[in-house]
Formats: C-alpha cells, structure tokens, sequence
C-alpha cells in the first residue's frame, strides 16, 4: 500500500495559506488510498499558479499551455488508457480560456478527472478578474468593478453531459480526497471542482467566505446524486455553494467507445512495417 | 508504343487533355478520378487539375485530365477537349481550346458557344444530362454517359473502362447498380461516336502499365503515416486537408489506429502532443487559417521536445481567401512563425514519392530529434490525382530515436528528460515506464524538467535545443537536382510547382536554352551549402513560386545572400503554374 | 551641477545603481519605482532593470535602478550598492557588486556575505525585516525603511522622498498611513546613517527637473493610445503587457473608454477587429503565446482591411517560457507569420517617446492604409520604469484615412468597398452610415466585397491590398542614425536594446573605436533603401538582438543582400544587454 | 414599413431544398416585421454553408472567421450599441470551435442575436460529422459511426445564464420568423437555434425526421418561458426536440452595464485630442 508521502516531490512555493497546498494534499491522499502507482499516472497542468502542482506530485508530469490541459491530457489518455490520467486547472485556464476544450472533453465523456482549482481570480498573472469572480469584483483587471455575471462550470458540465460532477473545498482537505479518490475510479469525464482561496491576490473569496457558503450534499436530505432535475435544482441555488458529489450516472467512456477490442495501448503498438499488409493497402491506388 | 486496343484516330500525340466544366455539384471529381485511373491502367501518365469554387452548388466548378507520356506535368495551358455540362461555362472556358480541338456541350442553344473562326475547332451538342434523364431516368447517370463518351474521343479500351467502374461500385452498390452504370458508359460512348468522326479522335494505345499507382498527394501523406507507424490521428476538418483524414478514417481501425475529432485545431495539434507525449506516433493535418492556430502548441513542441508531425496543405490565403485552390503562401509562416525560438523541420514533398517518403522520414525525425516535423504541401499537391512509380515499401524503416527502454533506465544513475548532451537530443522515456518517472515543461526548465529560469540555465538549454537543427542535417533529404549540370538558366522551386518547372525546361531546351532546376525539398532547416552550391553554377537564377510575396526567395536570400540576382517567377491567380508562365518569364527576362 | 541639497558624501559619479535582492512577494517592484520616481525630481535620468521569477512567492526576485546624468541606458554590468533581504540571494548576487561597493544585507549569518579580498566592498547589516516588525509591527514597512536608507546612500533629498510617498498614499490610503510610512523612511534613513560613514556614500545632487516623465514603456504605449483616441480595448491577462491594461482600466472611463476582457486572445483580436470595423480606434495587447493565438485574425484584418493595432510585449519563448523576462525573439512571427501573403505595418518603439509617438501613429496608419499595425516592443522596455522628455502632445493628430462620411457616401455613384485604386486604398464607410452599406469578407472578393474566386479577380485584388505596402512607406518612421556618420563600425539594433549599444559606443569611443549605430523602427515595411545606404558606409556590421537565432539578421538579409559580412551579436539570456555585452563581441571581434 | 424584399440581395446559392434558404427567409421577414433600416443592422456570419447569408441579406455585413461570430460581432455592438447586431453561425461554428466564445457570450449576456443553423453536419466542407450529430453517426470523418455523444445549445445556454432562448425549424418559417422578431427586439443576449436539413450531406435529419420529433412549447399546457427547472426539464427529455420561446428571463445586458451613462457611441466619439486633459493625464508620470 502507498503512502501520500510516495507522492510528494519537493517543496511547493505557493504563498503561505494558498489553497493549492490543500489541493496537492487531497491529491496525494487520494492517489496513496487508490495505491496507484506514480508510474502510472499522468498529471497535466494548466498555466497559473494550479499549473505548479505537478511538480510537487511524484508522476508523471506535463505543464503544458494555458487552456490547454484537456486535449493534450486527452492524447494521453487515448495513446494509453491504462494510465490514469488527471488535469489540474484554474477557473482562467478551464472555465475562460479553455471553455471549448471543456464542455467537449465532458460531452464526449473522455476518461479523465478534471481538477478545476477555483480561486475566482487570475493567480500568476497578479491578479485580474476570472469567469467566477462575482459581479462587481474589483481588481486590476476591473478596478471600478467587474461588469460580467459569473459562470458554474457544475451546471455547464451537467448540461452537456457529464457523467461525474463533484465540488470539494480546499479547506477541507478529508472531503476532497475522497471526491478525487471517487473522481479518479470514474471511467468516464469526472469534474472535481474545487473552492480554493487566493490568499494573495482576493481578499473577497477568504476561507471564511467560502465556509460560510457551503452546502453539503451528502447532507441534504433525500439528495440522490443520480436525479438530475435535482442537481439542476441545487445548482440553479444562489444562495449557497454546494459541495459533495453533486451528479453522477454511468455513461459509456470515449476511450472505451473507440479504442473497443483493441488488446494493446496505442503507444504499446509493434510499428515495424507490415510489408505484406501495406503491399494489399497499395493495391487501393492501382 | 504498344497500340494494343488498336482503335482507329488521330495519332496520339503523347500528350491530350480534356477540360470538362460545369458547376459545383455536378459530379465531376469523381468523372476525373475514373479517367485518370482508366489512363493509368492504359500505361498513361496522367494528372487532374481541378478548379472547384469553394461552393456546394451552382458555381462554375471544371477540372482537366491529362495524359502524357512523361511524368511530372504542369497544368496545360491548352487543352484537346473542352466537354461542358452547359453554355455559359463553355463560353467562359472555350479561350483554352487547341487549334483543332473538339468541343462538346450540352447547352440548349443554337449556335456554338463562344465565337471562333470556323475551322478553330469542331463543336458538337452532346446531352448527357438529357440521356440520363430520358434513358436512366435520372440526371446523376450523366457523369457515366460522359466517360463513354470521353472513352470514344480518347479511344480508350472500353474494356479498362468498365472494370474501373465495376471496382468501385461491386462491392458498394452491387451487381445492378454496376450494370445500369455500365450501360450508360455504352450510351456515352455510341453517342459520342455519333457525333465525332473517327478521325477527328485521338486513339490513346495501351501500354504496359506495372509498378504504378494514381493517387492524390493527401492519400499519399495518409498511406505514408500508415506505413511509418503513426497510430494516432487528430484534426478539425478543413479544405484540402481533409482527404489525409478521410483515408485514414477509412484504413485505420485494420491498424488499431484511431482517429479523433477534435473541436478545433488548437486541440487538435494539442491532443497530437498528448498521445506523443505518450508513445504514439501521433500526427495532424490542418491548412491555412488551421495552420495558425497551431502556432501557439508549434512553440510547446519545440519547448517541450515533443516528437509530433504536422502536414499542412497550403490552399489560397489570407483569412479564409479560396479554401479550395492552390497557393504556397505559408511557407514563411512555419519557417519563422510561432513565437520564441525553437528547432523545427519543415519537409515539402514535390512528388507522390516524396509524398510518401517524407511522411516515413517526418516520423522518424520527429522522435530522432524529438521536435516538431512538417509536411508542407499544397493544394494542387494534396488533392489532384497523378500517376507514380510504386512506393518502395522495402525503404519503410521505423527508428524511434534515443527512446529507452525499462531496462535502459534501470541502467541509468539518473534519468534526465532534458540531458544536455553534445548533440541535443536528451535520452526519452515515456509514461508507465519504470524508472522514467519526469516532468515535461513549456516553461524553460533544467535537465530534470522542472521549471528554472536564470541565465546561465536558459542560454545552456537554448544552446542544447537548439544544437538539434545542426545535429539533424545529415538525416534530411537534400535540395534534388534536375536537369544539365551546366546549364545557364537555373530553377529554384520547391513542392508540386516542379513539373511545370520541369516541363518548362523541356520546352526552354527544344527553344534552345538549357536549364537545370534546384528542388527545395527541406525548407528548415535550411540547406544553404547546396543552394549556394548550385547558386554559383548559375548564371540566371529564377525562383518559382505560387505565392504573391516570394516566399521562398526571401527565405533563400536571408539564408545564402548570393551574389547572383535572384528573380522571382510568381503565380499568385490561385491556379497552378503552366508550364508557359514560366516560359514567358524566362524569355521575357531581359538580363 | 546644481547640488542644492548639499548632503555631504562622495562626489557623484555621474552614474550610480542599486541592485536590490530579494525574493517575489518582498514588494522590490514598488520600492523602485518609487526610487526611480524620486531620483527622475531629483533631475537624474532613471532606469530600473527587474529580474522577476514568474512565480508569485519563494524565488529569487531582483531589481536594479540606475540613476545616469545621460539618457537612454543599458543595464549595468556592476552596481555600486546591494541591498538584500537574505543572505543566499546575497551571496548569488554579490558578483555585480562594483570594488569598493557597499552591500547591505539583512541576514542572520555572523560573515558578511560572499568571499571578497576585505577592501573589495563595505558590507553591513541591515535589519529592515525586523525594524519594520518591531516597530511597525508589520514586514510591510520593510520596503519604506529600505527607501529610507536608500535615501541616505544616495544622499537624496528627504523632503522629494516624503513627497512621493505622500502621493501615493494620500488619496487612497489617507493621512495616517502616509505618516506611518514615512516614519519608516526617516528610520531607513537613520538606520543607515548609523551604519555607512558619510564619506563611502554617494551624493546625488539635484539639478533641474522639468519637461521630463518616468513611466514604462506599456504606461507610454497606453498613454498614446488614450492620445490617439483608441476608446476601445479587449485584451487577455498576460505578462508583460498587462500594464497596458490597467492603465487604460484606470484612465479610460473618464475618457467614455471601454476595456474588455475577453475569454481568450483569439476573441480579443477579434472583438477589437470588430470594434474597429464598427469605428471605433481599437486595439489589443499581448505577448508571446497569446500572439501566436492572435495570427488567425492578424490574417482576417489584413485580407478584410480592418484598422486594427496590435501591441506586443515581447517574452521569453518558446511557448511559455520566461513569462517575466526580455527577449526579442518574435519578430519574425510579425513579419513572415500567419497565413497569407497580406499587407502589415509592423513599429519597434526604442525609446518612451517613440512607444508615445509611434502608438499615435498606429492608429492613424491603420485607418489610412487600412491593415493590422503591431506594436512591437519588450519586456525590457515595457515593464522596466525610464525617465524621458515630456511627449510631445502637439504633435498628436488623428488621421482616419479614406473613411467617408455620409455626405461623400451620397455624392457617389456606386461605393465600392474594395474598389482598386492606384495606391491600393480604398474608400470605406461605417455601418449606420446612409449610403455606405457593403460585405466585409475574409474570403477572396470583388470590389463590392462580395466572395469572387476568379484567376482575375484574384490577381487585381492580391495586387491591390500588397499596393498599400508601398504606399504607406512615406508615412513610416525612417530608421534612425546615432554617432558618427564617417565610423567604420555600425550597429543595427531594435528596440530598448538601443540604450545598451548607445552606452557601448561611447565607451567604445572612450577606447579609441567610433561607432555609429542604425536604429530600425519599422520593422515592415521593411527599410532597405536605408540600411542599404548605411550598409555601404560600414566597414565592420553587428547586428544586434536580445534572442538566440538573430531574427533580425535573418530580415535583414532577406531584404538587403549586403555585401559586407553582418555580424550577431545576441543574447538569449533572458537578460537585457549590458554594455559590455556588446564591447566584449566588438573587440573580440578579429576581422 | 419596410419590407422583406427590402432586405433581398442576388439570388443565393444553397442546394436546392437547403434549409438554409428558410432562414434567410425568417431573418427577412423579422426584420421587416420590426421596420428596422438595413443601414442599422449588422449581420456577422461564420465560415460555412450559413455564412453565405449576409452575401444574401441587404444590411451591413462582415463574414468573419470559423467560430469567431461572437467576438466579432460583440466588438461590433459594443462599439455602436445603437446598430441590431445578429450573428449566423453552425452547428459546427458555433458549438464545435466556437463553443468558448458561445458559453462567454451568454454568460456575459451580450446584446446580440445568434442564430445557429444547426443542420447537424459540417456542410461546406462536404459532410463531417458535427458536435449536434447523433452517436453512431456516419459521414467522410466517421465512416464507421461516431462515438460522440451529442451536445444541446440551448441546455448549455441555460446553463451559461441565457436571458432568451429558442429553436426553430426552417421547414416552418413563420414562427421561425417570430421567434427571430422576439430575439431581435430582446436586450441581452439572444439565441435562436434552426433545425434545418441539409438535403445534400445529412440524409438522416431531414425535414421529415425532424418534423416528426417537434415539440412546440407554447402547445404545451402551462409551459412558461420564465421558470427555469421547467426548461431545464423541458430540454432534458431525450425523445422530443422543443421550439419556440424556450426560455427568457429579464436581466442586465453587457452593453447597458459597461455603456452606462455614455450618450455617443464608442465609434462616434470626438477623437480630436483634447491637449488640456491630455497634459493632465500626463501630469501622473512626473
Ligand atoms: C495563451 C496565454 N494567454 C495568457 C497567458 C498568461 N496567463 C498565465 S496564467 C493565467 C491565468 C491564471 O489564472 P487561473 O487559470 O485561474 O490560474 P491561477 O493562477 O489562479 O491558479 C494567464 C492569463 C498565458 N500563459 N498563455
Ligand atoms: C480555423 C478553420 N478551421 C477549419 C475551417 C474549415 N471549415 C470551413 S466551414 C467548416 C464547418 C462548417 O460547419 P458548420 O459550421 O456546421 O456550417 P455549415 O456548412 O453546416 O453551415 C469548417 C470546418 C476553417 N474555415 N477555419
Ligand atoms: S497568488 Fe494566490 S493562487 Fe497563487 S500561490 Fe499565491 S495565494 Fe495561491
Ligand atoms: S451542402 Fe447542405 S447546408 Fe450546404 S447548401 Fe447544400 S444543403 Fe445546404
Ligand atoms: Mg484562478
Ligand atoms: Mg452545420
């Protein structure tokens, strides 16, 4: 069995009190609770200050472009859908810039846990209003106000089909390991959003905001993560911030679709020329 | 020549075109893909030239079919037959009939389409859509009647005709469908033979036709990605991209390959890197305004040292410009394009071979030298058909570059991604592997992978990737040589604009200018010792191009600076080249 | 020189820097430009050089400022004080100390920092972290007791100090906060009295400042655009050039302004292209990746001639990179990238008047000849803070071309859009106007702008927008001379990287070599008629570049083919030029 | 009154049967409804079979990029708010690589119209598979049957904060029309997707087979556009397709928000420099 320390690398330099550090914790519990082994994971980054996670997440890592986290975590997955491949976000990275990627990556349904950290602020670049930031919000990017309503990547998810729609609170590093433990056995697309403070740069949404707001679905009587009409029910609250396993439903995965009765992994295959095979796929043009 | 069939006609002249024309809809792609498989079989050289609107319906859309003995053509400046599918097209298109020629027409009207003094050629009313109405009770059938009635003109073995037909619709369609169609091939052609005397025709005899295919430019990259082991296929669709894509989709799944779509081409190259990242042979094909938005994931396979290939189809620009004609325009664009500094490879195949060869060697450069590879074609390249020798399948090699292996890893001390090595290209290992565990960063970072940023790193790991442009030299096809040694007049060209080029020194020597022709065949990186080489062999250089700018003169001076003065021969109409504008220009060029 | 303050000390030097060492998140950026604020009332010329990790916390982060009694500055090679929050960065930097330079440092460690003969520098201890906790309760406080000691090392006019500060917090903070502050001052000052004898410390008298501005080059960029009367700008964050940004976010409103963030670059551009096609002088901002993004509609606005103004930010490439450092490696993607050959007017801004003046004339050489123009600019020269002449508001115009109003729109017979002209302008009207309705297209069309896909068409339009190519080239800025016209040695450079080859040359000139030095400011159309010209009165040639593959060399030579040998002198170190950087190549130089 | 023959321009040239042809029938026929000048209409399309519309309809018209409708005509708008800015979008356009600016743009609630022609292939380029075509779908880009699961605009809208949302079909184009009317005259953002066959490469969804999956929401006993989980509910039945008036709620458009308060357009400003406050500003750097 592994220990989270199997999964820890270096010392992060996130600011003090950052929420990212209980990220990276619930991260590690929920892989060393799986005993999955770090060769056999692949964690893709986004750029913002999410995007330094996985260099202090032992597996393997790419910190790619800014938006970019899903297809190139995608490629990874269809190349080789034995390894459990997980993205971690921004509200910037997933929600603004990276918006298309996502609803197609959770209509196709393709075999990934997306972790979208949301600080409802632009982090790395100093600070600017993001896609979740409330109407109003003030900050260099929008210093008399932010002019925009805030989206919930929770709703568009299920609207466009997700199979697995979850929200943890960096404050509350037990629940989130345990949503990404769930999110990570899930064979389709799971969401695990996640409220995380910005210590440095949003003075709005503090810890204390954020635990004030939160509801627990799990504690909501009669709550069935299977009905949908009651998740739109509960999302479409604007009062509160639901936290917990808010949708799920089993859902044939995009890999299992197309990579259907192939035995070996796509990065596995033996490329030596099939001279004879590629001799009768010549005929075709005679 | 082996005159087997052995119909009456014209002798042929070792070199006959057919124009047909009439509008986006009217089925004439696949009318030119048959002839031009049917010239093949008769042992022809044979090439399509479309000229299709970006248009579904009701534009003037036309192609030419080409025969010849000679590989390697350009678009032909006149043609032999024009067959219209109605007036106005015919007159538009008639200034591109030979003295001589035949014209047939279904138009309603009395008189000839267009005006010509009486013997400039034989015009004819031939009702194809009228005949697949009345006799087959459809107008679809009217692209069969005039393969009869291309295959009387042509002369050709009705025999070869029909087996062509019979192959593509057999298994498909069934042995009924095959039997109408086949029926109103005969119709075409009695009624063609009703019409145009014997000896107006030409007779196109049988030759032994072995060892050769016809194919498009874009099933060649496709067939060749096949070959080389690429498993992995994602793109957002996009004309004249999208045949590699087509074929593939097609031939595929018997490889356990796969093809995705994605939602736009960002994703596209994005997901490319993934699976590449992770072991696969991974490519994409975009064009024009696809290519740009690959820029900014071109820059991370170059940061990232991520083996992925790129072929790009150049059609007509800027923005959306003519998303179906030919043009080589972005050449620039991926030698100097994308943001920073990074070692790329840019390979432009001019022939099928090339095609084909190429997209084997881009693979294997890519994980050679773990950095971006792209195939550059264009248009005229990658969607008309032409006629090759078969590809040397024995030349198939796979060679996945410094990728190690679990054992090779358990032998290391340490496992650095990003060595520093004398000729840059670091030891690799791939997700799941033992002992390979590292991170991939397109932040500038150090051997291990992680991010670090002062300056005694960044100038090493610049240096280190950059090192990879020189090392890869030996490994690239070099610029080909056509043509005397020691003629005067050199060419230099690159891509599918070398037959006319080609065809155009033939002309030049029979005027009695020698010429010989630079093939660039690697744009990036640049391989400046061989063009100064041949530059200084030169006494007139002519740079040809089918772009406005002069792409490829600019990037030739900013690399060689020659003493010679370059001149540029531009095509920039959205057409292919002629062989006859190059002509021009060489005889016009009064230096 | 007019010492008016009169503080005793060492005669200055004339030249005098600071390099203050810490870590991000220890506020370096506010303490320089406050310094650099006070040292500009103080009549010196300023210059800060930061050196920011992009990471918001834990890493080495550093600033240099230089006060010069000559304008336009490269970095320094040495610094004659050091002032560092902690030991290790100490240590890492005490090489740029200059002999006989004080450092102070704050550490805890017993040894002064770094091995040094013992008169190679006076080291002290400086307690600002724990001063500021102890008796302001709060590290905040740290950089005010930095300032304060500053003050006395540079012997700077206390009541100039006191007055920035109270500026700064007055009217946002009130003036309790501002006492607090500058108690922290007076304590730095104090502090370091106590400390450094009176004669090792450096006194900066006061000389006249009038006329003159500090600010940054996105400030000088966003400043000229308000000017200009842009009103409308969409960006994406990304470092270096959201300065431009929030400063328009600041000072737009007052202006009837909008600033919109938009979900990515690609819907920056384009809303800004929308904007402008509407009327509105609009613009974007961006850097590395975000460019790469941007090429798609850089091609739109160029096939659709749509007055658009780019403002790029150079970074670190590739991909990511260093976000937070300079370098000049995009240049090439401007000039030869996105797809297509169309007509773009690319600007290099080498000094703050010229990113002032130049932004002005963007937008009037987008509307008069209708194309996307860029701003190209640096990290260097974009973030770092520089003293300069007041701009020259006079010389502001607004010129919008052949925009039409309704009343000309009435007086013509038929308005054409893309009608072809001589000079490749044409005439354009703005929905809502009466008379001026009309397509706007990115595909290839007519004069009308309806799509049009002919040979001829093609040719006559690609002719007519590459037209304005030429004719705008009156209207650009011409490269500019620095030196001495009869020098054998010549410098070609872009950029900020002028105020380090300026330096070079009068040290260069010092040891006995005359210099003269090109300036290119417009990057394209390029301006080979004058580098030609200033080629042939070269003896030796450096180009130089803040990027490893010298793109500007590379444009250079495409354009020019000189005869002479163009040497490069680059650094791709993520670092801006020293002078000596560039003495060092020209005296190594052995031809 | 103006009218529809005042908004005709040429003769278009969409396969005979198109339902493209309805469309551009319904967008006359709304724009005559509401007397608007042509010289105030801005009409902004993207690259396929729809973005040959605005070569037909006489009003202002700018074809832009493949997906980028939306930037494009928000810079349009909030440029000159008082011009009726309409984008003509696809199914491949607007949900495939437009989908970004598609949830942002709702999000925001920007004051446009977007139609979305949505003939569940990817016409112009001769026959893909698009993200609104069904799993198992055959096409040149998927011959062996897509393994996408499809996506619904109007459930994403929603899910973005939609202030109108609607679908129409272009075999029926008087209501087409009306829905077009009401989109036009709506302050926010509004959407009117078309079910509209494309007769030449998507034989399965036809006019007949959409007709026959029709669900008209004012039909519908006590439907009403302004309760939220009823269109939620509404969208989420998997054997009906909905049209009509969907959903619409009031709420404060973008341009009202950040134009406030201004009384020229951006691109009617007076640009002559005003050398006074201009010295003022440049009193800051000092
Ligand atoms: C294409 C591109 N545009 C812009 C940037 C600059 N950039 C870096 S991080 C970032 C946003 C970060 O916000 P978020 O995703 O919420 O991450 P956080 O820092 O809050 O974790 C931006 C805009 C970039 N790197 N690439
Ligand atoms: C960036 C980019 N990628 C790809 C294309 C090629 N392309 C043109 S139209 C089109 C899709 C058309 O589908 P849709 O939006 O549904 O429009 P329809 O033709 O069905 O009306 C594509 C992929 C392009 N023009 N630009
Ligand atoms: S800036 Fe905000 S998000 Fe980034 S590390 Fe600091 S607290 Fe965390
Ligand atoms: S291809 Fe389809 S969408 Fe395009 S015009 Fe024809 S029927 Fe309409
Ligand atoms: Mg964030
Ligand atoms: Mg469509």
């Amino acid at each position: 069995m592994r220990k989270k320390e199997d999964f820890q690398f270096d010392k992060p330099t996130w600011c003090r009190g950052c929420g990212l550090y209980g990220v990276l914790e619930a991260l590690k519990r929920a892989a060393a609770a799986l005993d999955l082994e770090p060769e056999n994971m692949v964690i893709v980054t986004g750029i913002g200050c999410h995007g330094r996670l996985n260099s202090h997440f032992r597996a393997f890592g790419f910190h790619g472009l800014h938006g970019r986290v899903l297809p190139l975590a995608s490629g990874v997955k269809l190349a080789n859908s034995r390894l459990t491949v997980a993205g971690v976000s921004g509200d910037g990275d997933a929600y603004s810039i990276g918006m298309g990627h996502f609803i197609h990556a959770v209509r196709k349904n393709i075999g990934l846990t997306l972790v979208v950290v949301d600080n409802r602020i632009y982090g790395l670049t100093q600070g600017q209003t993001s896609p979740t930031s409330s109407l109003g919000f003030r900050s260099i990017s929008t210093p008399f106000g932010s002019k925009e309503y805030p989206l919930d990547g929770l709703k568009l998810a299920l609207a466009a089909g997700g199979s697995f729609i979850s929200r943890g609170f960096s404050g509350e590093v037990g629940p989130l390991a345990g949503l990404m433990e769930q999110a990570l056995s899930h064979k389709g697309f799971s969401l695990v959003e996640v409220l995380s403070p910005c210590v440095t740069h949003n003075s709005v949404n503090t810890y204390g905001w954020f635990r004030s707001r939160l509801l627990k679905v799990e504690q909501e009587p009669g709550y069935d993560p299977a009905d949908i009409r009651k998740a739109w029910a509960l999302l479409d609250r604007e009062d509160r911030l639901p936290v917990g396993l808010v949708f799920r439903r089993e859902k044939a995965a995009f890999q299992e679709m197309v990579l259907e009765g192939r035995d070996l992994a796509l990065a596995a295959a033996d490329l030596r020329p099939d001279r004879a095979r590629l001799e009768k796929i010549m005929e075709k043009f005679r | 020549m082996d005159n087997s069939s052995g119909v009456a006609g014209r002798e042929p002249q070792g070199d006959i075109s057919v124009l047909i024309a009439g509008e986006a809809g009217d089925g004439i792609l696949f009318t030119s893909n048959v002839l031009a498989k049917v010239l093949k079989r008769h042992g022809w050289e044979a090439l399509t030239c479309r000229d299709f609107p970006s248009n579904i319906r009701g534009e003037p859309s036309s192609t030419i079919i080409r025969a010849s003995r000679r590989p390697l053509l350009g678009r032909p400046d006149k043609v032999d037959i024009i067959l219209a599918f109605d007036c106005q097209r015919c007159r538009q298109l008639i200034r591109f009939i030979r003295p001589g020629g035949i014209v047939l027409c279904e138009g309603e009207e009395e008189a000839p389409c267009g005006q010509h003094p009486p013997a400039a050629f034989s015009f004819y009313r031939f009702h194809m859509r009228k005949e697949a109405r009345e006799k087959f009770g459809s107008e679809l059938f009217k692209n069969m009647i005039v393969l009869g009635g291309l295959g009387y003109l042509f002369g050709l073995d009705q025999t070869v005709l029909d087996s062509v037909i019979t192959e593509m619709f057999l298994k498909k369609k069934g042995r009924a469908v095959v039997d109408i169609n086949l029926r109103a091939v005969a119709l075409g052609y009695q009624k063609a033979r009703e019409l145009v005397p014997e000896e107006k025709r030409t007779s196109l005899g049988r030759k032994l036709d072995a060892g050769r295919l016809v194919l498009s430019g874009d099933e060649a990259i496709a067939f060749g990605a096949l070959a080389a082991g690429c498993r992995f296929f994602a793109a957002y669709p996009i004309c004249p991209a999208s045949e590699i894509w087509q074929w593939l989709a097609l031939n595929f799944p018997e490889f356990q390959g796969l093809v995705v779509q994605t939602e736009d081409e960002l994703a596209a190259l994005n997901m490319a890197l993934g699976a590449a990242y992770a072991g696969a042979r991974a490519m994409t094909s975009t064009s024009g305004p696809g290519g740009s938005l690959m820029m900014e994931a071109f820059s991370l396979a170059g940061m990232a040292e991520i083996p992925v290939v790129i072929a790009h189809v150049q059609r007509v620009g800027p923005s959306t410009g003519i998303p179906t004609k030919t043009e080589q325009s972005d050449l620039t664009q991926w030698v100097f394009g994308a943001h920073g500094d990074f070692p790329r490879i840019i390979l432009a195949p001019g022939t099928l071979e090339e095609c084909f060869d190429f997209t084997v060697a881009a693979f294997n450069l890519a994980e050679m030298y773990q950095c971006p590879v792209v195939l550059l074609t264009e248009e005229d390249m990658g969607q008309n058909s032409r006629t090759t020798p078969d590809f040397d399948l024995g030349r198939v090699t796979v060679d996945r570059g410094r990728l190690l292996t679990e054992r090779d890893l358990a032998g290391l001390a340490e496992f650095k991604r990003y060595a520093i090595t004398p000729d840059g290209i670091s030891p690799r290992s791939l997700p799941s592997q033992r002992g390979g565990l590292h991170m991939v960063e397109g932040n500038e970072h150090n051997e291990k992978g992680f991010r670090q940023e002062d300056a005694a790193n960044r100038v090493r790991m610049t240096e280190k990737r950059m090192r990879k442009l020189e090392t890869c030299r030996k490994d690239l096809p070099p610029p080909r040589r056509w043509g005397e040694g020691g003629a005067a007049i050199g060419f230099l060209t690159i891509g599918s604009v070398l037959g006319a080029v080609l065809e155009a020194g033939e002309e030049l020597r029979r005027r009695g200018h020698e010429t010989k022709t630079l093939q660039i065949r690697t744009l990036w990186p640049f391989p400046g010792r061989e063009v100064s080489e041949f530059l200084s062999l030169c006494r007139r250089a002519f740079v040809v191009e089918n772009n406005f700018s002069g792409q490829l003169h600019t990037l030739i001076r900013s690399q060689v600076c020659p003493e010679l003065e370059l001149k540029k021969v531009l095509n920039y109409s959205a057409q292919p080249f002629a062989p006859a504008d190059i002509i021009r220009a060489v005889l016009g060029d009064r230096t």
